[in-house]
């Protein structure tokens, strides 16, 4: 079982017994404060995934803004539990975790901050298996319009 | 500033759709501004966790997010809370709509 | 000093196209005011944003001919014309300056990007101004080419009277030698508008 | 032969550009969908229901043109003739005025803190969301039937193509051709209706440069800065002519705001 998978049953453990505050303990630092994306991985417990057309990013290949990107992430792979967002050149790449459960399909659309055009990578955690996909999003220069 | 929260639960085609605004600055190591963000959110559906997720500072201001739960009724209780790093939280409840 | 400029011109038939054209800059002197490094003045025309709001641009071809030349008096070549293209393209990407929330002392930026497109490896780049990709390439470097370009970006109006490029020497936008450094990044061949 | 030559040449060169153009508008589509914008609604309406001012009254009887109190579509028919004033407004001018007015504040107070930031929004940003957004899906139709309209109308237009400033600019410089771009962002020609509706209907608009929700009368104001003209007075005759005659230009579209821009 890998460290993403066992954080989020720490946390959901933790709900349980504890009041919302205790959730602190479960905010991966180790994963957070990662500052290479292959350690980001690594502290999610997905040192070398797979590569899978079934988990798929929707987002636009140029974003005018950084500051908010949009994505959109879905897996398609049967059994998905839990789905992380990596921004390979961001100082800190992993932006996100999240574990599904209960019924909630594994989607997520989000927004994020890009520090300059850089690959985005999902991990997808199905069966204890790790599978993963890329986009590029170029971060443009912007002007004064809008 | 954290302040006010916005949830729209809606059926989909054999789901239920959450989309979820925060306030909340989300302010990062680089800027000059003390760190101050989101790390946790639950999304509870009927009182039983659906989507436990962890964030980091890479989350835009003024988070929005959407979720998905397979099937859902009218009238089902979603919450979601939120918890950040200084320990201040913040959450919403709504009926599936 | 501006105003007086273009007296001649202005003394033209162009008086008559709109009674109201004094009313207008009036108001605007009324509704706007100094803040920053931009004084309030600003917002009066000078003689050529007058007749070219008058003549929506496109005045007579006697009266282009009369600003254009008027215009071209403000120009002072200098006797070397290329400066570094590196420094130039610094120059063209930077849009900073000028602006009532700008400081006085940061130097100023072309804003060239906002409107043309220059090195083929910049994607971020406007169209209000024609591609000037490959600028070098193409005319070369010679003496009237240079020439040609830093009068262009000193004074713009010299060449087309209501032309929509900002007269960047003339304004105080840009110094004598960031002009040179823009020449460079146009012309040079190691450029890469020329790549 | 030649000409077939430069064809292949130019052929991925313009696909690029396309491509670029549709995946920017892919990226504004999708930051439309995950706005923030709502929240502003949100706290403007709760601003709008709360008494304040020496008189200790609400919003809820602020004449924003269809009667006291009736906010549903009123922004889509602004700026308009006001009898009480004798003027035309703009909706942040007639804000101004039921501060004044209606809640007894004076005009230093009202106007004390016009344009807030993403730590702090003003009052003035949070009601204009709410009353703007209360005119979704009305279809603009700003009025030019009384006198003062036509006339502001008309300056607006003059303002429009008035060329000043240490940059020789008017709003026409940028926003006077078709299919122009600062940068990458695409530039509508707002003397042109189908240009007008595109942009005026998404504005007020939330701006993740700013993480803040900007009125009419900032997006004014930074042109202007931008333009490198002097600032313009916050609801004055000049900016609210110009709001009018772009609010005419873009009627009979359905009102699709506050926005999300860039």
């Amino acid at each position: 079982m890998n460290n993403l998978r066992r954080n989020l049953v720490a946390a959901a453990a933790l709900l349980l017994l504890k009041p919302f505050a205790a959730l602190a303990a479960a905010w991966n630092k180790d994963a957070f404060g990662a500052k290479t994306p292959q350690d980001a991985l690594k502290g999610i417990g997905a040192g070398n995934p797979a590569a899978s057309t079934d988990l798929v990013i929707e987002a636009p290949q140029i974003a005018e803004n950084g500051a908010v990107v949009p994505i959109e992430i879905s897996s398609a792979i049967a059994g998905t539990t839990a789905i992380a967002v990596i921004i390979e050149k961001n100082p800190f790449p992993l932006a996100a975790q999240f574990d599904f459960q209960n019924g909630a399909l594994p989607y997520v659309k989000l927004n994020v901050k890009m520090n300059e055009t850089s690959d985005v990578r999902a991990v997808a955690i199905a069966g204890g298996r790790q599978y993963t996909a890329t986009k590029e999003i170029k971060v443009t220069i912007g002007g004064c319009g809008g | 500033m954290a302040g006010p929260m916005k949830m729209r639960a809606t059926l989909g085609s054999g789901y239920t759709d959450v989309r979820v605004l925060m306030t909340h600055p989300m302010t990062t190591a680089q800027s000059n501004q003390p760190l101050h963000f989101i790390q946790n959110i639950t999304v509870k559906q009927n009182g039983k966790a659906v989507v436990e997720a962890q964030i980091s500072q890479a989350i835009s201001r003024n988070p929005v997010f959407t979720f998905r739960i397979k099937g859902g009724a009218k009238g089902d209780k979603i919450e979601v809370s939120w918890l950040d790093n200084k320990g201040e939280t913040s959450s919403i409840e709504a009926a599936v709509a | 000093m501006r105003m007086l400029l273009l007296a001649g011109a202005f003394a033209a038939p162009l008086v008559l196209a709109e009674p109201t054209a004094r009313d207008v800059q009036d108001i605007h002197l009324r509704d706007f005011h100094t803040k920053g490094i931009v004084k309030k003045d600003a917002v009066a025309q000078d003689a050529v944003q007058r007749i070219c709001t008058m003549t929506n641009d496109r005045p007579s071809a006697e009266v282009g001919k009369q600003i254009e030349t008027d215009q071209m008096k403000t120009i002072a070549f200098p006797a070397e014309l290329m400066g570094d293209w590196k420094r130039g393209e610094d120059i063209a990407q930077s849009g900073r300056g000028m602006t009532f929330t700008d400081t006085a002392g940061t130097p100023n930026g072309g804003s060239c990007y906002n409107c043309h497109q220059l090195a083929a490896k910049e994607i971020s780049y406007g169209t209000l101004g024609p591609s000037l990709l490959g600028f070098g390439k193409t005319r070369g470097a010679g003496a009237e080419t240079q020439k040609y370009v830093y009068g262009k970006i000193f004074n713009a109006k010299a060449y087309n009277a209501c032309s929509q490029m900002p007269r960047l020497g003339f304004s105080g936008t840009l110094t004598e030698q960031q002009i040179k450094d823009l020449v460079a990044y146009l012309l040079d061949p190691a450029s890469p508008v020329n790549q | 032969m030649r000409g077939l030559f430069f064809l292949l040449l130019a052929l991925p060169l313009c696909a690029a550009a396309q491509d670029a153009k549709k995946e920017i508008e892919k990226y504004q589509q999708m930051l439309g969908e995950g706005s923030p914008a709502e929240l502003w609604e949100l706290e403007g309406e709760a601003l709008w229901k709360k008494p304040q001012g020496p008189k200790n009254v609400s919003f809820e009887k602020c004449d924003l043109g269809l009667g006291a109190g009736k906010v549903a579509g009123a922004y889509a028919r602004l700026p308009r003739y006001f009898k009480d004033t004798d003027k035309v407004q703009d909706l942040e001018s007639r804000l101004l005025t039921c501060m004044t007015d209606l809640q007894g504040r004076s005009l230093k107070d009202a106007t004390a803190r016009l344009f807030g930031n993403a730590d702090r929004p003003s009052e003035m940003e949070y009601l204009v969301s709410y009353v703007v957004g209360q005119s979704r899906g009305h279809k603009m139709a700003a009025p030019v039937s009384h006198p003062k309209e036509r006339a502001s109308y008309e300056l607006g237009k003059k303002v429009f193509f008035y060329r000043a400033g240490s940059w020789d600019f008017s709003c026409a410089s940028c926003h006077g051709e078709a299919d122009k771009r600062i940068r990458m962002q695409d530039l509508p020609v707002l003397s042109d209706p189908a240009g007008a509706q595109k942009a005026y209907t998404t504005w007020p608009a939330y701006r993740v440069s700013n993480s803040q929700l900007k009125t009419m009368q900032w997006r004014i104001n930074d042109c202007y800065r931008q333009m490198r003209f002097p600032e313009p007075e916050f609801a004055s005759e000049a900016t609210i002519a110009l709001t009018h005659y772009l609010a005419v230009t873009a009627k009979g579209a359905p009102y699709r705001g506050p926005g999300t821009k860039r």
